[in-house]
């Protein structure tokens, strides 16, 4: 196992870099810099004046090299649009509603999704079924940012029954957390029904129903966790991705999160910011990647004692 | 020797059976799964209103002839009613389809197109060819789409090449994945060294035997990568930076038509309800049809 | 009250295409305590049959019977927690494919616990203890181990072991056993056998016992049905349809248990059609204390040398597990070559790269063991015979599809089997078109890993005949691998006995079963079932350790060779040789 | 104050990226509503007359190149220090070295004297012409007369030379830091999206006090789309309407609606310096072709007015003889064209029509217009174009590296004067324009005292303008909002003009407002 890991956190530092130098190269090479937003252009005495300030007069390789090594000191610099704090403080600080709204979002949706999926596949074809699919197609289909208007205006403009949008107290996290949470909903409960489907389909349910086991107990227990082990590995993945927030979820409810700074970085030329966000999102997913290997192997005792990496 | 070779098997079926390509009974399997057909058929008709959107529609979709009854809501005249610029907007609707469809097919086949022989490769060879395309697989998806598609469209003017592009180029890694790790599996199954035992050159067997037998996450791969796609198109657009106006496209009318939802709720429905309907089509479709080409799930 | 009542049992298959009837109209009851055996050709309905009676057919089975009940109870109107109750008590069933009835998930020891304590009320702890003491009951050693390991890590014969053992955890009243040593060699085989019966005779169980083994219902029944394309041809005493079979079919099935084929001829050419010289696969195999992981060199094959001469049929038996299909892959070049020569006609092949190999496949076919997973799943019959003429661009599309259809005839199917797929065929006809894909090409050298273990006798027959004739047909040279003793007696030339990746004994069919000499192949004949319930009898079985003190010792001038400390093959008379220690 | 008698009011803010609570430091990126922390020399009343606020009074030299202002003596920073002229000279002089958007600004707009120099880094900051006579009165030297500048100084705004001199740029980065001389202090501030509280300040002995005890601005409410509901829900006090809601608040809120016509301009611009813009007569072609009058009673009902001039109707040098010339005359578009050599658009070049992702009232207009303007070239030049949209730094690089050919670009006013829209075309200015003829003009007409002659020489300017083709004016947009019957006070009702310019005029607005 502990090669394993190593061997995976060497793949990780490879995406991390080729990640990062992908990333730093098109940044800068989209036309326009950190001060070309205005309604009135800067003189060029007062542009070349910024840019040497920011380090940006300098060859791309040297501020790539600059950068990574400050990273590697956990040193991300200053964001552009929020002087006065770090980049790891303006992450720290923005994270933490992004993290509530993706993480309870998942937490609900998920869960819901998987016994959706569940009881769709167990009254396969019927009118559960069917429900179940429109459902998930629904959740797939209509664009988060329509479901947050529809929430907002069924249940905060027309029945008034929650707050229509705004973060600090936790009766506003209601609609949002429901609006994010149709995603991981709808994609659950379609990854379980296929992958129960598949599960029942196989060999050794019917000898465990021989046995004389209840069909509880073969759903519960030998059916999930067969047709859990496909579905780890769509899970961590999503589960961290949710991590970065929804950007149309934290729009639509003003929510203070992530989401606002991974479009404004790009759109400001804020490199620093941009490159953290990115390097950021790298980083968890590889991580994630990493963790859904491990519980993978944890639940599939073929690979766990078989050994093929 | 004793004879006992003769005369023990006689036909049990009646004698009238024919000869029936896989194909056929494949076809015969589709046909008696009625959501499949049903979503073939919603289908067919969307993928035709698109191709003969100029027959069936009353104006071109960029024409403004109706700027006086702007923003009317359905009626006889106009099914969908009008929109904001004038326009007539089923006819928006319809040519929206060809935006919406097209993205969404194109990218969904470049994924298959990337992401089969990939997956293939990496399932089949393993090593360091598996090492490699992993490797690849998450370059991609450790970016997320969404941002990409910002950086790249700006790179290159963005609009319809670009989110064909991006969708294409994040859209095979699912199907990638999938085709990987079914190969993987079929790998060390006795068929595939029988076929080696024959003769057959890895690329016959991956051709022949992996990828058919890789048909379901090929199809549920591929139907994915069409909604991913059309989504993608779609939040593009609400962030303002998907295919250039006046071109009609399902993601653009409905984050617009989000600004109108208060009152004038045509604009955001009617264009939401296509893009459901179409993928909902799709995917009945899809399931349908790879059902019907795994005759192993024929019992289900 | 009868303990099984089936009356005019129908069960067809819907398909497009016309529904399949796999059973039609079979009836037979069972008391207390008897033990039924169910015989019949391959495909005839007796595993359809039996899971008809727990319910547990596929959605796309339709069930129709006058009477179909278990333990008093009307099966075909049970709700399901009446079905629960059924299932395991009163009767389990010992599945056909060991190899995919274990969920892969949970650890052997698991799954036979869960299935005791979903019938009696015991602690886990007690379960457990059971789960061992049964463990060690189905000649399964290393119990305590093998509780803790996962589905994947036994062998098939292991697998079908362990599903007796929880089988025979439910104490059900009746055991359903469908072909419950077809995994196995003789010598376990025997040992199972007499442990069913020790274990009906501890709890008054009944037993219906589904084999195409006559051998087997010789030795364990009271009473016999003999099945035939989904209908009960006749049944009666055991004794009496050996001795005094009424229906034509049943003449048949005994005759072939007496089949015998002309030796071959001999070859004038004696390079021998496939030779292989010291052929040795070492796997190297993980093995873990703690948190450490070790990997461990393990000899699959040790040094196997055989000639295969022209237009021969030489056996290859042992126990399983000795290396024979490993032999098998690798002369195929299926699998790499540790070490080792292969001469195929005199040429060494392998170090071959793969384009060098192609002309050679030709030549070369194999039938593989596992007949479910050698077939594509997602091809038809057709499809699948004909891929070989596919891949070698002989004939048109047309030709090819035609040959497919007579060689599908050839190994006795039907040609409205054409556009079926394997998953719809029975084990015994998967098996024939395995046959029929290998023979297509014409080869000359065919290694066949247990080409018929999954045939009833007439069948089996059948394709013997076949392969016997096409060997005099087109000159072909056999390796065949086997646990079926009569077969190997009744068919090849000359016998290779394999024990623990080595060769223990050499020598012409005639000679080694009338002599032989290594201790490990006297057990193994002394295990081969009676081929009459007449000559049942109670066996003795030697250990591992008995084995190893039973081989034999000579004088090195006795022997020719010099001494060793390891064991050498020695000849013992023309033809003959056997594994023994020399000593000085 | 007990807190249950407090008055809050809850408004929705513009821009979510908010850098430094500094008015002196960014203009762009500045902090919500940083103006409101401060006082300004002057500003503008609801009438858009100009008022004194720190300065009591101001009076111009003969020569017309010296301004003196006097300052107000009761003034104090919240820690209590005097306010004094020094604060003011030293916020200019740090705009001038550290600081890089307000160059054109007092450049351009307030000649003031070295202005140009030192920014470039070529002369020293004491050359500025800026001067602390004494604590309460400052002396502002211009290159040129500036009859305006009064005008432009309601954009000067002072900053705590105490506390910049501790704690550097950083002092408007953190609440705890910063400290105001204006009718509000700050209490909290978001920097995820520049929400902030302020509250009523107890030591502002300034003109317009706070009515409120505290104001919070939600920079998120700004989208109509998210605005609205909340505004429904209670968690704003207005809100700004798109025009898909203008119905519902209508018909729910028919005594809330307010509309203001804000002093912006929409024009098309071109690349002058290259195929086929260089044509004046193509240019010309261009401005006769779009009918303002349907694009605005129907693509842009209710969200602008058509715009014959760049100056918007109500803004001083507003001349309805230049906005005349506007027509809308198809046959002479094409008649352009064809003196072009592209007769009926035969052989012109396939163009893309580059527009600006836009927040605020554009967002509205921008791409809207861009169709309807797409289709109408299209039916009455035959010329076919296509739309780029792109986010303002690479529109922006477009314009000036010329990657682009035709644009649509929106400007709203700074100060209160004709010369703030006609520099934006001056010596290269935003566009890189350089006609003589205009330039002169416009130079002459910055530094005339006499408003008539001003008058005259501005619409000389439009008429080179018209004449050269430069710009194509479209539209100025209005914006609507609806508000909660509970506010009150002068600054919720309309003018004289019958608009209510909102939080455009911040100052005004927030302190002339009660609840
Ligand atoms: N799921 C199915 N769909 C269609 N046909 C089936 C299915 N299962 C079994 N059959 C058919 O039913 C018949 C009886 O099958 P069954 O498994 O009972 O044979 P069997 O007597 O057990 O043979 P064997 O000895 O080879 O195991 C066969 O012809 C088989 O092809
Ligand atoms: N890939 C592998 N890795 C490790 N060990 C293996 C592998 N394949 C086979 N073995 C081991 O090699 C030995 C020989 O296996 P082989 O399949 O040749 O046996 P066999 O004689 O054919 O047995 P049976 O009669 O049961 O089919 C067994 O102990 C098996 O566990
Ligand atoms: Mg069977
Ligand atoms: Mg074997």
């Amino acid at each position: 196992m502990l090669g394993y890991v190593l061997r995976r956190l060497i793949s990780v530092a490879f995406t991390f870099i080729a990640v990062s130098i992908i990333i730093f190269l098109m940044m800068h090479s989209v036309p326009g810099g950190p001060f070309d937003g205005n309604d009135m252009p800067v003189s060029e005495a007062v542009r070349a004046r910024m840019m040497e300030r920011l380090g940006l007069d300098q060859p791309l390789h040297v501020q790539y090299l600059k950068y990574m090594w400050g990273v590697l000191h956990f040193d991300f610099g200053v964001p552009f649009q929020s002087p006065g704090e770090t980049v790891l403080e303006l992450l720290s600080r923005a994270w933490v509603p992004s993290l509530i709204l993706g993480g309870l979002g998942v937490a609900i949706g998920a869960p819901l999704g998987i016994l959706l999926g569940m009881a769709a596949a167990l009254n396969r074809n019927s009118w559960i079924d069917y429900l179940a699919s429109a459902f998930a197609t629904l959740g797939l289909t209509v664009p988060v940012f329509v479901i947050s208007m529809l929430l907002i205006l069924v249940f905060a403009v027309w029945l008034n029954w929650f707050p229509a949008s705004g973060w600090p107290s936790p009766d506003r996290w209601v609609l949002p957390i429901a609006a994010y949470a149709a995603i991981p909903l709808a994609t659950y409960a379609r990854y379980t029904r296929s992958a129960m489907l598949d599960t029942m389909s196989r060999p050794f349910v019917t000898v465990l129903r021989a046995k004389g086991l209840s069909e509880r107990r073969i759903v519960f227990q030998h059916v999930m966790r067969n047709s859990a082990i496909p579905l780890v590995t769509v899970f961590l993945p999503m589960f961290i991705g949710t991590a970065t927030g929804s950007i149309f979820v934290e729009a639509m409810f003003r929510v203070p999160g992530l989401g606002a700074y991974f479009v404004s970085s790009i759109e400001n030329r804020d490199y620093p910011l941009e490159m953290a966000l990115m390097l950021m999102i790298t980083f968890m997913y590889c991580i994630a990647y990493l963790l859904s290997d491990i519980v993978y192997a944890l639940i599939n005792p073929r690979i766990r004692v078989g050994g093929q990496a | 020797m004793t004879d006992v070779t003769t005369q023990v098997e006689t036909p049990v079926v009646a004698p009238h059976q024919r000869q029936r390509s896989p194909l056929w009974f494949a076809w015969q399997r589709f046909l008696s799964n009625k959501a499949a057909v049903a979503g073939g058929a919603v289908l067919s008709v969307l993928i035709l209103m698109a191709i003969f959107a100029p027959l069936i529609t009353p104006v071109p979709p960029t024409a403004q002839s109706f700027l006086t009854e702007s923003l009317a809501f359905p009626s006889s005249e106009h099914w969908f009613g009008v929109d904001n610029l004038g326009r007539d907007f089923y006819t928006r609707i319809v040519y929206g389809a060809r935006v919406s469809l097209s993205i969404g097919f194109i990218a969904a086949a470049f994924s298959v197109l990337i992401g089969i022989p990939l997956g293939a490769l990496a399932g089949f060879f393993g090593g360091t060819v598996d090492w490699v395309i992993m490797r690849i697989i998450e370059l991609f998806s450790v970016v997320p789409p969404l941002l990409a598609a910002m950086l790249l469209g700006a790179l290159s003017g963005g609009g319809y090449p670009t989110i064909v592009a991006i969708a294409a180029l994040f859209g095979w890694v699912q199907v990638c994945l999938l085709v990987r790790a079914q190969v993987k599996a079929l790998r060390e199954k006795e068929f595939v060294r029988a076929a080696q035992a024959l003769g057959a050159s890895p690329g016959y067997i991956i051709r022949r035997h992996l990828i058919m037998n890789s048909v379901s996450p090929i199809i549920v791969g591929f139907v994915l990568a069409i909604p991913l796609a059309m989504m993608l198109e779609a939040s593009l657009s609400f962030l303002g930076i998907g295919v250039p106006p006046p071109t009609p496209t399902w993601g653009q009318m409905i984050s617009e038509g989000i600004d109108y939802m208060f009152f004038y709720w045509h604009l955001a429905v009617f264009p939401t309800a296509a893009l459901a309907i179409t993928v909902l089509a799709t995917s009945l479709f899809g399931d349908g049809l790879r059902d019907a080409l795994d005759p192993t799930l024929k019992g289900r | 009250m009868p303990l099984v009542e089936i009356e005019d049992l129908r069960v067809s298959f819907r398909q497009y295409g016309g529904a399949v009837d796999a059973v039609r109209g079979v009836s037979f009851t069972l008391e207390d305590g008897e033990s039924l055996g169910i015989v019949g050709e391959s495909g005839s309905g007796k595993s359809v049959s039996c899971s008809a009676l727990l319910r547990l057919l596929p959605g796309t089975a339709e069930v129709t019977a006058a009477k179909l009940k278990l333990d008093g109870i009307d099966v075909a109107k049970a709700r399901r927690d009446d079905l629960t109750r059924l299932r395991g008590k009163s009767a389990a069933m010992i599945f056909q494919d060991p190899m995919s009835a274990f969920d892969p998930v949970f650890t052997i020891g698991h799954q036979i616990c869960e299935t005791i304590m979903a019938h009696r009320n015991v602690s886990r702890r007690a379960a457990l203890n059971e789960a061992e003491e049964l463990l060690l009951r189905v000649e399964i050693k290393n119990a305590r181990d093998v509780l803790n390991y996962y589905p994947h890590q036994l062998s098939g014969g292991m697998l079908q072991r362990a599903m007796i053992a929880m089988a025979l955890s439910c104490r059900p009243k009746v055991l359903i056993a469908d072909e419950p040593t077809t995994a196995l060699d003789v010598t376990i085989q025997a040992q199972i056998l007499q442990l069913i019966k020790k274990v009906q005779a501890e709890f008054g169980m009944a037993l219906i016992m589904i084999t195409h083994d006559l051998g087997v219902i010789a030795e364990t029944v009271d009473r016999v049905l003999v099945m035939y394309r989904g209908e009960v041809m006749e049944q009666g005493e055991v004794q009496q349809i050996f001795d005094a079979p009424r229906h034509e079919y049943t003449k048949q099935l005994l005759a072939s248990l007496h089949a015998s084929f002309e030796p071959s001829r001999e070859a004038a050419d004696d390079t021998p059609a496939l030779e292989l010289r010291e052929l040795a696969k070492t796997y190297i195999v993980r093995r873990r204390s703690g948190l450490r992981v070790r990997h461990v060199d393990f000899q699959a094959v040790d040094g196997v040398s055989l000639a295969l001469p022209k237009n021969r049929i030489l056996a290859v038996v042992g126990e399983s597990g000795s290396g024979k299909t490993t032999t098998g892959m690798m002369a195929m070049r299926l699998t790499d070559v540790t070490r080792g020569q292969i001469l195929v006609d005199g040429t060494d092949i392998s170090t071959l790269s793969r384009e060098a190999l192609k002309p050679w496949r030709k030549r070369m076919q194999i039938v593989f063991q596992d007949s479910y997973s050698a077939l594509d799943p997602m091809m038809t019959l057709t499809q699948i015979i004909a891929e070989p003429l596919h891949i070698h661009g002989m004939g048109t599309a047309r030709e090819q599809q035609e040959k497919a259809l007579e060689w599908l005839e050839r190994v006795g199917l039907d040609r409205s089997f054409a556009s079926r797929y394997p998953h719809e065929l029975s084990g015994g006809q998967r098996q024939r078109v395995a046959i029929a894909r290998a023979l297509i090409l014409g080869p000359d050298v065919l290694v066949a890993d247990e080409p018929t273990s999954a045939l009833d006798v007439t069948v089996k027959a059948q394709i013997i005949g076949l392969l016997k004739r096409l060997q005099a047909e087109m000159g072909l040279s056999m390796l065949f691998i086997s646990h079926d003793l009569s077969t190997v007696k009744s068919l090849t030339d000359s016998v290779v006995v394999m024990y623990r990746g080595r060769v223990v004994e050499e020598a012409p069919t005639e000679r080694i079963f009338a002599d032989p000499r290594h201790p490990y192949t006297r057990a193994l004949l002394a295990a081969v079932p009676a081929t009459n319930p007449r000559d049942k009898r109670e066996r003795t079985f030697l250990s591992a350790d008995e084995i190893l003190a039973g081989i034999p010792r000579m004088g090195a001038a006795e022997a020719g060779t010099a001494a060793n400390d390891a064991p050498q093959l020695v000849t013992v008379a023309p033809g003959h040789r056997v594994e023994t220690y020399v000593t000085a | 104050a007990p807190a249950l008698a407090q008055t809050t009011i809850l408004a929705p803010g513009q821009n979510t990226v908010g850098t430094y609570m500094d008015y002196m430091k960014t203009v762009y990126d500045r902090a919500t509503f940083a103006e409101l922390l401060q006082i300004p020399i002057a500003t503008f009343d609801k009438n858009f007359e100009l008022t004194p606020m720190a300065a009591e009074s101001w009076e111009q030299s003969e020569d017309g190149l010296t301004w003196t202002f006097n300052l107000r003596q009761d003034l104090v920073w919240s820690d209590g220090e005097p306010l004094t002229a020094e604060d003011y000279v030293y916020a200019l002089e740090r705009a001038a070295t550290g600081g890089y958007d307000f160059a054109w600004y007092w450049d351009f707009a307030g000649g003031i004297a070295g202005w140009a120099e030192v920014t470039a880094g070529e002369a020293d900051v004491d050359t500025l012409g800026l001067e602390a006579v004494d604590d309460y009165t400052i002396e502002v030297t211009t290159n040129a007369p500036k009859p305006y500048l009064p005008s432009v100084m309601s954009l000067w705004y002072p900053v705590p030379k105490h506390v910049v001199e501790e704690l550097g740029d950083d002092w408007a980065l953190s609440v705890d830091t910063i400290i105001s001389s204006g009718p509000f202090e700050i209490e909290s501030w978001e920097k995820s999206n520049n929400s902030v509280v302020f509250t009523a300040s107890d030591s502002y002995a300034g003109p317009w006090p706070a009515q409120i005890d505290r104001l919070e601005v939600d920079p998120t409410l700004g989208a109509p789309e998210v605005g609205l509901p909340a505004f429904l829900a209670g968690d704003a006090d207005y809100s700004f309407l798109n025009t898909g809601q203008l119905p519902v608040a209508e018909a729910r809120y028919p005594d809330g609606i307010r509309r203001n016509a804000v002093f912006a301009t929409s024009y098309l611009s071109f690349d002058m310096s290259s195929e086929p813009f260089d044509d004046v007569n193509v240019r010309r072609a261009f401005y006769y072709a779009i009918d303002r009058d349907e694009l605005t009673s129907t693509v842009l009902r209710d969200i602008a007015i058509p715009a014959g001039s760049i100056l918007p109707p109500g803004y001083p040098g507003y001349n309805p003889s230049v906005v005349e010339q506007a027509v809308f005359d198809p046959e002479m578009a094409q008649q352009y064209l064809a003196d072009a050599g592209y007769p009926d658009g035969e052989g012109f070049p396939e163009l893309e029509i580059w527009i600006r992702e836009e927040g605020g009232y554009n967002s509205a207009i921008v791409p809207a217009m861009a169709q309807y303007l797409q289709a109408e070239f299209e039916e009455n030049l035959g010329v076919s174009l296509t739309i780029r949209s792109q986010p303002s730094a690479e529109w922006m690089d477009g314009l000036l590296n010329k990657r682009g050919k035709l644009f649509i670009s929106p400007y709203e006013y700074d100060y209160l004067d004709p010369s703030n829209f006609y520099g934006i075309f001056y010596n290269g200015g935003r566009h890189d324009y350089h006609v003589d003829a205009y330039d002169e003009v416009v130079a002459e007409a910055d530094s005339e005292s006499d408003w008539d002659t001003r008058y005259e020489l501005y619409a000389e300017a439009e008429g080179i303008m018209i004449e050269e083709g430069m710009i194509v004016p479209l539209v100025h947009p209005i914006t609507t909002a609806v508000i909660s019957e509970e506010l009150g006070g002068e600054a919720s009702t309309p003018n004289e003009l019958g608009f209510t310019p909102l939080d455009r005029l911040g100052h005004y607005f927030f302190t002339h407002l009660t609840k």
